[in-house]
């Protein structure tokens, strides 16, 4: 029920917000986005969940009523919260009010309808992150598209009408391919389900349901509709060579919008994968684990040497946060209690560091009118403040302990190094690869900070640099406590993952295993 | 008596012609007789067919075909009247402003 | 009733506070925050000491005082581990920390320097993570504080972040450590993986396990299909990257000198006596895990032989005076590895402990000079200062006879005992061991002629002859806080050797060797007596202490001293010849083209640089073309092919009927002709 | 399920009838006073009467369950099939008749406009419950004669002239076809009735099988003309054009469904796929893969908003022939057919919405460009949000009942699980990607593009407006209230199919 309040306050504020006038229209969302973040850290505060809601654990604060029913199929929208998806509710919730706050500023035209849009978005992220029935969920996960193009095409910089409608395309044929993807899988399993439901899928695919269609093999249509999904998610994650939506669309989108794009709308491609494929498919997601890890380790060094060439800080950005969730699918595929939490942590973690980088860039960019790191230098002495936090921001992202970076790529790296999903210790070896990532991202965040921070001042645009209003630094320290408080007591999150991403490995143990082998002899040479 | 063959073959050589007519015909009248031809082709199999099935349905429906016929010839007659009147001519191909 | 141990984790807790008190309200603060520092720093010290005494009363104390990740089988935690060596090296750390900040007062208060709270702020902040590293009780939190000391380098380097040079050094500090880091990382990964603990003691211990495994009686997972010695040894020189890259050892050297970029009391601190120093002390804290590795051992021998001579030759040509020490840090730090590859476990310490003091001496020395040369580091500016600053040149003086090695001065007795170490196990030990060790040595003590030679020049040229600048001629006078710390230091630099006077304890019995004992009769598994047994045993590091033909043991020990300090003195003795008078001369030029190299210190910079920005940066640039082409070309042009497409399919719609009556028809027959033909019909 | 009462003969027609009825009523309300009749009044008169209709429609199907009523010795069948699409018919109806209330204020003949409408709606009432070839083929030319007639409703006006004569040209030439096709299937089983074809299919001589099948490809032509299928498709574009706007909703909507159900019921009913010996899933799936295509990819280029939205019709037309296509054996029937009524009902609601607002555009005198809609949004949002939801439903974005309605057509396409229907289901796919392009591109104009000159919208028309934020509110709606529909959908074409 409370997820339902928290949408509906997200709707309703939204409405409200677009009749009211612009001068009111960005305090007025920030009280209202306050609203859902009292709800979800009520519902962290009294969350005692257990067990994956996929598997039938114990779901909270969700509802679940009939809603429409085709030739034998029951939809019903059905949400709840289990370990899995609170944190990144929580996730969206703190990150909402202050994009919203560092939106002051920069946002000087069609207030109300900026915040309304930001508010519609709110609502479509608890969403995504709450259904477990797939018909609601992927209401939400298209609906998210909405509000984003918007956000881009009318808010955004010189190249935003191309980045919009890219964004929005990409992600849109991704998101259709997906779904045959898991229509495939639903209708294989013949009888044994009646509804689109999240669990009772999981659960009859576990259950070993996944049966000979039109004499093709169960194994074989679970391969198929596995890399359709993989295909799907892994635009929105972005995982190379899919990702080139990204940098455009950050670039052009304004600070707020780019915010939440790496913070939660990242975080959904990879929820979805942990949710979908490697949930609902660990036989094949093992069988395929080589090509996954690869992907992964491609993703983040890969990622890494983009931002290494970039100018644009935004860009710079952008590109680490492709490097950085190949660290998450390399902790997915590694099916261990550490990969699976530590990529669950690391979205959180990332999403949290992301969005205080961006933001950082962004008030630099409000004040100086420009990206470029050639354009200026010795910032450090005209806005320390600022600089203070972007430079906490960029060490969190090198993964200095105590932040909340490092927790999460650490359990990753553990998890992964000690995964045995490949065989001689192949994931150890890919994993090692890849952790070469904090060598380079040191590399590009320190280069940029020391040409635009310190140095003699210099700006190569004509503005009177000073340090930032309270409201443009305010949301910076406050994300940085919480990165902090994040990476001395990973136990706030992590315990709840932990305990959710169980029952998956435990299904690998039992149902996951039988799939394996029976693919194993359709894959033929894979492994 | 006549076998059923003649009589398709027959309509068909008639609904030829009546396609032949449209294809190759730029009058609007022309093109409206050759839309007649081949509903009356349709005609001709209907009635022989009825005749060869032995019941009166074909027949019947026959008179649908031709009554229809005529109506649509009315709603024809009065598009090319206004389609005269806006480009002075009865040519089907000289209405080309919408295209692409 | 609380104990020495209740309160250590306020060793670490209480610079922490002068962080968050300096960087918050040091604006407001009389010394602006310098006072926090010293209360806090002088606190650590103190309950360091109280610490000390419990331990030398014999307990030792390894518990969690904080679960990081409470889940799984062995949860991970921070804990405290103090024993003898943890004990020493606190009281070392806390002690240097006192006096950095005694003479920051003078080195950046007086000469009026601003944004002095972020400074003791930071300098807070390194304290409170070295102290906690020191103290760490496993692996993951070593490196955790491992890489906080790292952020702290970083921001004291680049503290003057105005001029263009401090940021600079400071990201290459950063960047080339990180590099070292890396392999760290994927070591504490590994051994997790490999043993599912991390911890330093105990009888869950990895370096415990570990031996547990070699000797057969344990069980514990290797990889890559390697055998249990091979894959451990992988492991350590994994974390060795890590040390290698904080000692500033060969090829990580290069950040160090760059790093001389920092106020002068930070590279006393971080860059001389402490931050460098974590490193080897790693490779102490694990020397249960080294001592079963001859292989490893010999790398670590090898690397730390290597860089002592390296550095030491680079040295020579210096002619700022903080070059100098930087690069006579890095050889220094490289006879410690020296010690430890060696099988000298008390010797390295023995050398660790007398280098933080009379390395943090000298550099507190430079930065009285500095004061005095108004920030003129030149050393052929110099000259004549003896006279105008007694104090500081006495205590130099003290501080450079111990790093030259002349008896009796502390330097001598430690780097004696290393070369001692390193020379008998050589000899002892049979195959390729000890041949590595005996090359590592004779490294060793060429390199002790080149630190005698640099370190009297330096003095000279600094100290002696007629000034060569009028700054020289009158200097700007140093205050008490400049002078305090320096009187302490130069007469521990004068005495601390008498903490393990090895030769004498061999002459005469009752002497005794103090650290030696201290560090023998630690914990379990954690005492320099274990660790012998272990590098002595056959099947685990495999060495054993030899002697010279001819001699005793005892002839060894005294040759061997003999030797290292004749060499000491012949470089004294020629750096005197050369450079004593009223107005020495270069002399470089005699070296010829070796002297272009050592100015470009054998073009380590170049190459690395050419790494970093040659090669990756062009890779990267290839990359992002790449990307921008092919990957996103490839995006673009389905969407403008099917554009394309588009725009030519509405071409079909002619507008004219007749054409789509053509059309039509065609399509129907098309229709009828597929479905008719697959159907059968005709 | 209620207890269903049985509704005797003519009663089950009322929808047909109260349709027919209001056409009379307009012209005797004309013949009154031929140059002062009130628009007023006229727009009121044809709107009540559909929504009559509607009512009409609505309680018989819940009063009987869409128990079905064969009348007139099974010439005409009132099921739920039939009061289903009655229901889309009338609702378009009275959406269109509504706006027109403004649109027709300058011209004259507006009574004879409105009588044309119901006339139409009549004969597709009758589309919808015709039982044989017969009043199926009555049906279909009382549908399509009006429509001519409307289309070229602008008399001095070109382009509705030339999209009339092209409309009337295609249509003359495919009711041929469709007659012929008849005829075939006629000499093969001797019977015009549905189900009467059915059994006779078993026992058709060998040789017959080619004219039978000749005549279901001819007798399709007939269907894929109504639908606006290719190759069949050649009046849409300049017909939606050319036409009125409000026609164009009305024919894009209205007779479309119209067309499919006539066809939904000949398919399943008269030529089931297990007797007849023609594959015509296949030519169904062949015509679906082209039909979307190349829609689509028309109308990705073009410039003039309007007739892009006739080639999108034509688009929708190729998603819903899957609801044929994946008709294959292994298929779940009514699934299948379910998905596809259900897509109609939404199009019903979100084209005529767009079309709507085209017609308000060329009421306030704004271009047919898509220039010319720049910055609209900040004259009339409230017309643009409204536009917005349109376009993006149709585009299948979860704004509107579209998204649902187009993922059960992809859905229902997997579910058959051949080769050919995997085929349409990415077929879909890709031309929905380009779909969400162009529609985006009207989005675009009116939201993110500033306006070209300082234009002024001139008033805010009641009817076109209200017309417009209905069929809004509705596509809205069915988002989450598609179970209303979902339901019947599936158990009409499941009674159909028994």
């Amino acid at each position: 029920m409370l997820v339902e309040l928290l949408l509906a306050a997200c709707l309703v504020g939204a409405v409200v917000t677009f009749v009211a006038p612009d001068r009111v229209a960005g305090k007025l969302a920030l009280g209202i986005s306050l609203l859902p973040l009292v709800g979800a850290l009520y519902m962290y505060a009294t969350f005692d969940g257990s067990g994956n809601a996929l598997f039938g654990g114990a779901t909270m604060f969700g509802e679940n009523v009939a809603w429409l029913d085709l030739a034998g199929y029951q939809l019903s929208y059905h949400t709840g919260l289990d370990g899995l998806s609170l944190p990144l509710v929580v996730l969206s919730t703190v990150l909402i009010p202050l994009a919203i706050l560092s939106a002051w500023t920069p946002i000087q035209s069609r207030q109300s309808q900026f915040y309304g849009l930001v508010l519609l978005m709110e609502a479509s992220l608890i969403g995504v992150f709450s259904a477990l029935d797939f018909f609601v969920w992927f209401v939400f996960w298209e609906a998210v598209l909405i509000p984003m193009y918007f956000l881009i095409g009318v808010w955004g910089g010189p190249r935003r009408k191309y980045a919009a409608i890219k964004f929005f395309v990409y992600t849109n044929v991704a998101s259709l391919v997906m779904f045959i993807g898991f229509m495939t899988l639903v209708f294989a399993l013949g009888d044994s389900v009646s509804s689109f439901g999240l669990p009772a899928v999981t659960q009859a695919i576990a259950a070993g349901n996944l049966g000979n269609v039109a004499g093709v093999a169960g194994s074989t249509i679970a391969l198929v509709s596995f890399v359709l999904m993989f295909f799907g998610f892994a635009v929105k994650v972005p995982i190379v060579p899919l990702h080139t939506w990204l940098p455009d669309a950050h670039v052009e989108a304004p600070t707020p919008v780019s915010v939440l794009l790496a913070g939660v709308l990242l975080k959904m491609g990879t929820y979805a994968l942990l949710r979908f494929n490697f949930t609902m498919l660990p036989g094949v997601a093992q069988d395929l684990a080589v090509f996954i890890a690869l992907l992964g380790a491609a993703s983040v060094i890969y990622g890494a040497l983009l931002a290494l060439a970039q100018q644009d800080l935004k860009r710079i950005v952008a590109y680490s946060s492709v490097s950085s969730m190949g660290y998450v699918i390399l902790g997915l595929v590694a099916y261990t209690q550490y990969g699976l939490g530590g990529a669950t942590f690391q979205m959180v973690a990332h999403g949290l560091i992301s969005g205080l980088m961006f933001m950082c860039v962004g008030v630099v960019y409000n004040t100086t009118h420009t990206r470029m790191v050639g354009d200026m230098s010795g910032l450090a002495s005209r806005m320390p403040y600022t600089v203070g936090a972007l430079i906490a921001g960029a060490f969190a992202y090198m993964g200095l302990p105590l932040m909340a970076g490092f927790a999460g790529e650490f359990f990753i790296f553990r998890g992964s190094f000690a995964s045995t999903v490949l065989p001689n210790n192949g994931m150890a070896l890919i994993t090692g690869v890849a952790m070469f990532g904090i060598v380079i991202v040191a590399g590009y965040l320190l280069f940029a900070m020391q040409r635009t921070l310190f140095g003699e001042f210099f700006s190569a645009t004509e503005y009177d640099v000073r340090e930032a209003a309270v409201h443009d630094v305010a949301p910076l320290f406050v994300l940085v406590l919480l990165i902090i408080a994040l990476g001395t007591a990973p136990g706030i999150f992590f315990e709840m993952i932990w305990n959710a991403s169980q029952p998956i490995l435990d299904n690998v143990q039992s149902g996951g295993e039988a799939a394996v082998e029976s693919l194993a002899t359709v894959l033929g040479g894979v492994r | 008596m006549v076998p059923i063959e003649y009589y398709m073959v027959l309509s068909a050589a008639v609904f030829c012609i009546g396609v032949f007519g449209i294809l190759t015909r730029r009058n609007a009248l022309m093109f409206l007789m050759s839309v007649e031809l081949m509903l009356n082709a349709a005609n001709i199999n209907l009635v022989a067919f009825s005749f060869q099935n032995g019941n009166l349905t074909g027949q019947v429906f026959s008179l649908f075909t031709m009554a229809l016929a005529a109506a649509e010839v009315a709603v024809g007659i009065g598009i090319i009247l206004v389609l005269y009147r806006n480009f002075d001519d009865v040519d089907v191909t000289k209405a080309t402003t919408m295209r692409w | 009733m609380a104990g020495a141990f209740d309160f250590a984790p306020a060793i670490a807790l209480l610079p922490f506070g002068s962080f968050l008190v300096a960087l918050f309200l040091g604006q407001y603060m009389p010394k602006r925050g310098a006072l926090a520092g010293i209360i806090a720093t002088v606190g650590s010290l103190l309950l360091s000491a109280w610490v000390a005494l419990t331990v030398a009363g014999g307990e030792t104390y390894n518990e969690p005082v904080y679960t990081f990740v409470a889940m799984g089988e062995n949860p991970i935690q921070f804990g405290l581990l103090l024993d003898q060596l943890s004990a020493l090296m606190l009281v070392i750390v806390s002690l240097i920390a006192v006096l950095v900040h005694v003479f920051s007062l003078g080195y950046m208060n007086d000469e009026g320097e601003t944004g002095l709270p972020r400074y003791y702020g930071e300098l807070g902040l390194f304290t409170a993570s070295m102290l906690a590293f020191v103290m760490s009780s496993n692996l993951l939190m070593a490196f955790m504080f491992f890489e906080l000391v790292g952020l702290c380098s970083y921001l004291l380097i680049g503290f003057w972040f105005r001029r263009d040079g401090p940021p600079s050094a400071a990201k290459k500090a950063f960047l080339v450590t990180r590099f070292g880091d890396y392999f760290f990382l994927i070591g504490v990964v590994a051994v997790f993986a490999t043993f599912g603990t991390a911890q330093f003691a105990g009888e869950e211990s990895f370096p415990h396990l570990a031996e547990l495994a070699l000797s057969g009686e344990g069980q514990v997972t290797t990889m890559f299909g390697l055998g249990a010695e091979a894959w451990f040894t992988v492991v350590g020189l994994l974390i060795l990257g890590g040390v290698m890259g904080k000692s500033a050892q060969f090829p990580f050297h290069t950040w160090l000198p760059d790093a001389m970029e920092g106020p002068t009391p930070v590279s006393a601190l971080i860059h001389a006596a402490t931050m460098v120093a974590a490193g080897v002390y790693l490779v102490a804290r694990i020397y249960g895990f080294y001592a079963l590795l001859p292989t490893a051992l010999a790398v670590i021998a090898l690397v730390g032989g290597f860089t002592a001579l390296f550095a030491a030759t680079m040295g020579v040509v210096k002619r700022e005076i903080k070059q100098v020490l930087a690069y006579s840090t890095i050889s220094q730090y490289g006879y410690i590895m020296l010690a430890l590859g060696g099988g000298g476990y008390v010797a390295g310490v023995f050398h660790l402990t007398t280098h933080a003091v009379f390395k943090a001496l000298l550099f507190l020395g430079a930065g009285s000079v500095i004061i005095a040369m108004h920030h003129n580091e030149n050393m052929w500016d110099m000259g004549g200062l003896k006279d105008k600053m007694p104090v500081t040149y006495y205590a130099f003086l003290s501080g450079s006879l111990a790093l030259a090695g002349i008896v009796p001065f502390s330097g001598f007795w430690s780097k004696d005992e290393v070369l001692y170490e390193t020379l008998v196990h050589g000899i002892g030990t049979d195959g390729g061991l000890g041949v590595v060790l005996l090359l590592a040595y004779a490294m060793g003590l060429i390199a002790v002629f080149f630190t005698g030679f640099y370190t009297f020049r330096m003095v000279l040229l600094t100290f002696h002859g007629k000034p060569r600048s009028d700054t020289a001629r009158n200097p700007h006078g140093v205050h008490w806080n400049v002078k305090g710390p320096l009187a302490v230091l130069g007469v521990l630099a004068a005495t601390v050797g008498a903490i393990n006077l090895v030769p004498v304890h061999a002459l005469v019995g009752s002497v005794p060797e103090f650290l030696h004992d201290w560090l023998y009769y630690g914990p379990e598994m954690l005492n320099g007596h274990h660790y012998h047994e272990l590098i002595t045993a056959g099947e685990f590091g495999g060495m054993s202490a030899g002697e010279l033909p001819g001699l005793g043991e005892t002839g060894t020990l005294f040759a061997s001293a003999g030797i290292s300090l004749t060499v000491a003195l012949a470089g004294s003795a020629l750096a005197i010849a050369l450079y004593r008078g009223d107005s020495p001369v270069e002399h470089t030029d005699r070296l010829g083209s070796a002297k272009t190299v050592l100015f470009n210190n054998y073009y380590q910079d170049e190459y690395q640089v050419w790494l970093a920005q040659g090669l990756t940066m062009n890779v990267a640039r290839a990359a992002d073309k790449f990307d921008q082409g092919v990957v996103d070309g490839v995006v673009n042009g389905v969407s403008s092919v099917s554009l394309f497409g588009g725009s030519r399919v509405r071409r079909i719609q002619t507008g004219i009927v007749s054409n789509y009556a053509t059309l039509l028809t065609l399509g129907l027959v098309a229709l009828l002709v597929g479905i008719g033909l697959m159907g059968g019909w005709f | 399920m209620l207890q269903t009462l049985q509704i005797s003969g003519t009663a089950a027609l009322a929808p047909t009838l109260v349709l027919g009825v209001t056409a009379l009523l307009l012209l005797l309300i004309d013949s009154i006073d031929p140059e002062e009749s009130s628009s007023a009044l006229l727009s009121g008169v044809a709107t009540l009467g559909s929504l009559v209709a509607l009512a009409a429609a609505g309680a018989i199907l819940v009063a009987t369950g869409g128990e079905p009523q064969s009348l007139f010795q099974g010439q005409l069948v009132v099921d739920g099939m039939s009061l289903f699409f009655t229901f889309i018919f009338t609702s378009v109806t009275t959406l269109v008749t509504l706006a027109s209330y403004d649109y027709l204020k300058e011209f004259r003949y507006k009574a004879e406009f409105y009588t044309l409408v119901m006339l139409a709606a009549t004969g597709m009432t009758l589309m919808a419950s015709s039982n044989s070839m017969a009043t199926a083929f009555v049906s279909l030319e009382l549908a399509s004669l009006p429509s001519y007639a409307l289309v070229a409703f602008l008399k001095n006006n070109r382009g509705s002239v030339e999209a009339g004569l092209k409309y009337f040209l295609i249509g003359a030439l495919s009711s041929a076809v469709f007659v012929y096709g008849i005829s075939l299937v006629y000499g093969v089983t001797g019977s015009l009735q549905f189900d009467a074809i059915a059994s006779e299919l078993g026992n058709t001589g060998e040789g017959l099988v080619g004219v039978l099948g000749v005549g279901i490809l001819m007798i399709i032509g007939g269907f894929a003309f109504k639908t606006a299928s290719v190759p069949f498709h050649w009046w849409a574009p300049e017909a939606y054009e050319g036409a009125p706007a409000p026609v164009s909703a009305f024919l894009s909507s209205a007779s479309k469904a119209a067309g499919f159900v006539i066809a939904f019921r000949v398919f399943t009913v008269a030529f089931p796929q297990s007797t007849v010996g023609v594959d015509w899933v296949l030519a169904f799936q062949v015509l679906a893969l082209v039909t979307m295509t190349l829609g689509n990819f028309a109308a990705a280029t073009q410039e003039n908003v309007k007739r892009m939205m006739a080639y999108s019709s034509i688009g929708h037309a190729g998603y819903v022939l899957i609801a044929l296509g994946a008709l294959t054996g292994s298929a779940n029937q009514a699934f299948v057919l379910g998905a596809g009524m259900i897509h109609l009902v939404v199009y019903g609601f979100m084209n005529t919405g767009a079309f709507l607002f085209i017609a308000l555009a060329e009421y306030w005198g704004v271009g047919r460009t898509f220039e010319d809609y720049n910055g609209l949004a900040k004259q009339a949002p409230v017309a643009c949000v409204a536009m917005t939801v349109f376009l993006f439903s149709l585009a299948g974005l979860p704004i509107g009942g579209g998204f649902l309605s187009k993922f059960f057509l992809i859905a229902a396409a997997v579910e058959a699980a051949t080769i050919g229907t995997y085929v349409l289901a990415f077929a879909l796919v890709i031309n929905s990607a380009l779909s969400l392009f162009y529609y985006s591109r009207v989005v675009k104009a009116m939201w993110i593009e500033d306006p070209v000159g300082d234009f002024e919208v001139g008033g805010y028309p009641t009817g076109l407006y209200a017309a417009i934020i209905v069929a809004a509110v509705a596509t809205f709606l069915l988002l989450p209230a598609l179970g209303l529909f979902t339901n019947v959908a599936v158990d009409a074409a499941a009674s159909m199919i028994q």
